[in-house]
Parts: structure tokens; C-alpha cells; sequence
């Protein structure tokens, strides 16, 4: 199940569809990401403290794009359910923005699975956020830990 | 004819979310299509200069500059992604 | 946080707690481990049904243990919070065994820690399972993959 | 003075989780402790004899066959963990 919403989404509820939607599964990983109130000095807000986040997609393109993410998951690992939620629009911080979740027959492979669907979601996924720092807003920079992130999935 | 989407940093640069063009028939590939669309205008000369990090997809996959167009594509223009 | 008890937890009301107890955190990861009704044929319990599962631990042990484990994970990465819920006793399948969460402000190091909890957790924490097949029970063999799962978290 | 403990399927091979035991002088490294004690019981020697993996731990830290004992100290022996 993959979901690009405006709503917020409740942790507890995924984790109970997945666990029912698995079936005789032995592992449920979930990842959750959060809006942070402090931005690292390694992004372009710097030390700065985060009043709102704006978050835009490409429609259509963003739901055929986490759709192919969860799908090679799902080739790799044995996964038994997988939840991808993604929220859109303006949030704040402590606000959940992402929800990855997997449930497998074992937990090596609910945790690379589940690893896997945030690094490419993060590199491959058309999101872009903006963020209001209270003296103006600016867009996010990639990070260049991203990209490098999904280098070690790749299969030569 | 192409429809042609921008996002993000490069949607509020250009100030238009998307727009649909006739390039002339020399316009094959994207990098073609790049040189056409910063000749036309001197922003999206910017935005596609060397150093800046600028994305292309043709149908909602992204591709090289050397990809081909056909008619009736729909290319989109936006920086690195930053969701998650 | 740590508990090793008889009774079931709530993974919702848990992720609550990790999240309070955070602050500024960007990533939660939990893991939850689950009763499985059938046991893969690399266990000695290979291709039974399990009717239900006891688990027997090394009070006093168990505990420090998993003290050491978490603040091994704590001096590794740098952790907002973690909880960890072990239970005992008699469980039966689709019930929930362990869980595992961690805050953190990036994915990296919570993935990272709740998997090297984990694997940690499986080949070095005193906990024995035994099964029930309807037709006797025994004790679950060790895995050869669960000790081969913490070499790669050692460093030299 | 020793503690000893026994757990899971090595309590139940034991069929008994602990006792109180005062070893010889000579019995100064765990080594000599599983040798005292499968001398003592045929049931430990069949535990402890090779190829069966037996964890043990003194004070609540797995240790080696080589580690010395002091008095008082509570000695557990058990399989490889299944936990999780």
C-alpha cells in the first residue's frame, strides 16, 4: 500500500495493518520520519530552528516511482506486506512526514527492506521540501549522503 | 508539441508551473531541447548552466541528456529530490 | 528504557513513548519480533505448526546484558532514545516477543542501532525459546546466521 | 563455595536449576570446574562432552574455559541463547 496524502497518518494504525495484512510474519520493521525543530550545519538551514515545512511532489510521477521502489523490495526480500506513506503540503516539527513499514519472515530481511525503500524514496522519489525559518523560507539541498546511500544496493 | 513541468526551485525560478511548446524539429534529444528552452529564455539559461544540479524526466521517469523526445512528451524539470 | 516481562506490550503506546522521550528526533525505527505459526526447515522445529512458544531467561544477566548492548548502541551512534521490551513466559503465535526502538536525528544511525540491538539481543542476551508442536516440545536450535550476524558489527 | 545455575535444556538434563557446591582446591579455572563436575555426574559429563556447545558465564558474564574461579562466585551454564 503506497500513499501520498496531505493528512497526517497515525503510526499505530499502520503498524496494525501491517501486522494483520501479513500474516504468519516474524519481524515488522517500521520507520518513521519526523519534521526536526534543528537543522544540521550540514543543510542550508543551518543552526537555524525550523518554524513550518512545505513539502511538494510531482503528481503521478511520485506514485509510480515508490511504487517501483517497493516493487524491486519486494523482488529482493521476501516481504510478506509493505506500507509507504508520504505527506505532502506544510508541516511542522514533530510532525510525522514518512512512514516506511515491513513485515518479512525474518528480521534481516525486514530491516534491509525496509532501509532500501527510505534511501531510494529519498534519492528517486520526485519530493522537494521548503523550509520557513522565520526570517524567509529556502528549498532543502540534496544531501550528498543520499545519493551515496543507495550505492550499496546496487548490483553490479 | 511538449508539455513541459517545472518544481520546486525551478518552478518558482521560472514563476510558471508548466507550459506547453512547439520546438522546431531540430529538437530531438533533451539536451537539445535544454539548448532551445535557454536560448528562448534567459532563467531557464540559469537554471540549466553548468554547476547546477538539474533533473529531467520524460513521463515521469527520469533520463539522460541524450534520452529522445517524441511528440507529445511530457518533460519535467526539477532539482535534486529531498523528500523522506 | 529495558523490560524483560511476562506481560504483552503495545507497540503503539511504545512508539508514543519513544517519540516523547526524543525531542528533536528525525527517524524512529522500531523492530517487533513475532511468534511464527511455522518454523522454517532450518530450525529443528522444520515445517511444524507451533501450538505455542515458552521462553526462559537468566534473570539478573538478562537485564545487564541488555544494558551493555544499548549503551554499546548509545556510544555508537548518537541515540535520542531506546526502548527495549523482552518477554517470558508462555506466547503463542501472531503474539508479539520483543520489540526494539530507537530516536535518533538521522536514519542511518537508527537503523544501524536497532539492527545491532537486535542481532545483539538474539546471540548474546540469556533468553531460551522451547516449542510446542501439539506432539512434545523442544528447544529451538541457535542459528548459525544469528551468530554470523554480529561479525560484521565488530571492530577490529 | 560455588552457585551453580543451570538453565533451559541444560536444567532439564540436570533436572535440577541450581546448587551449592565446595569443589576440591584443585578446581581453579571453569576448565577444571565442567572436569570436577562430570566426574562427579554422568548426566554434566554427557552436557559438557565435545560437540556440545555449553555456554557458561561467572557473575553474569559469558566467559572462557580458561577464566578462574573465586569463592562465592555464581557459575551458570546454558545453550547458545534463541532469544528474540
Amino acid at each position: 500500500m503506497i500513499n501520498v496524502q496531505q493528512d497526517p497518518f497515525d503510526v499505530s494504525v499502520e503498524y496494525q495493518a501491517l501486522k494483520e495484512s501479513a500474516g504468519d510474519a516474524g519481524a515488522i520493521v517500521t520507520f518513521t520520519g519526523l519534521v526536526r525543530e534543528l537543522y544540521d550545519a550540514d543543510t542550508n538551514g543551518a543552526g537555524n530552528v525550523i518554524k513550518s515545512l512545505t513539502l511538494e511532489h510531482y503528481p503521478g510521477m511520485t506514485e509510480k516511482c515508490l511504487q517501483e521502489i517497493v516493487a524491486e523490495a519486494n523482488e529482493r526480500w521476501s516481504l510478506l506486506a509493505t506500507r509507504v506513506i508520504h505527506r505532502v503540503g506544510e508541516m511542522h516539527p514533530g510532525d510525522e512526514i514518512v512512514f516506511v513499514g515491513v513485515a518479512s519472515s525474518h528480521r534481516q530481511n525486514a530491516f534491509a527492506a525496509a532501509e532500501f525503500i527510505m534511501d531510494y524514496l529519498k534519492s528517486r522519489a520526485p519530493f522537494w521540501k521548503k523550509q520557513d525559518t522565520g526570517d524567509g523560507s529556502h528549498w532543502v539541498e540534496a544531501r550528498e549522503t543520499d545519493s551515496q546511500a543507495i550505492e550499496r544496493w546496487q548490483v553490479d | 508539441m511538449l508539455k513541459i513541468q517545472y518544481f520546486a526551485s525551478v518552478r518558482e525560478a521560472m514563476a510558471r508551473a508548466e507550459e506547453t511548446i512547439e520546438p522546431p524539429e531540430t529538437v530531438r534529444t533533451v539536451a537539445d531541447l535544454v539548448s532551445y528552452l535557454a536560448s528562448e529564455d534567459a532563467k531557464f539559461a540559469e537554471i540549466s548552466s553548468a554547476g547546477n544540479p538539474l533533473l529531467v524526466a520524460i513521463n515521469h521517469s527520469v533520463v539522460d541528456r541524450d534520452a529522445e523526445l517524441s511528440a507529445n512528451d511530457e518533460v519535467a524539470f526539477f532539482p535534486p529530490m529531498t523528500g523522506g
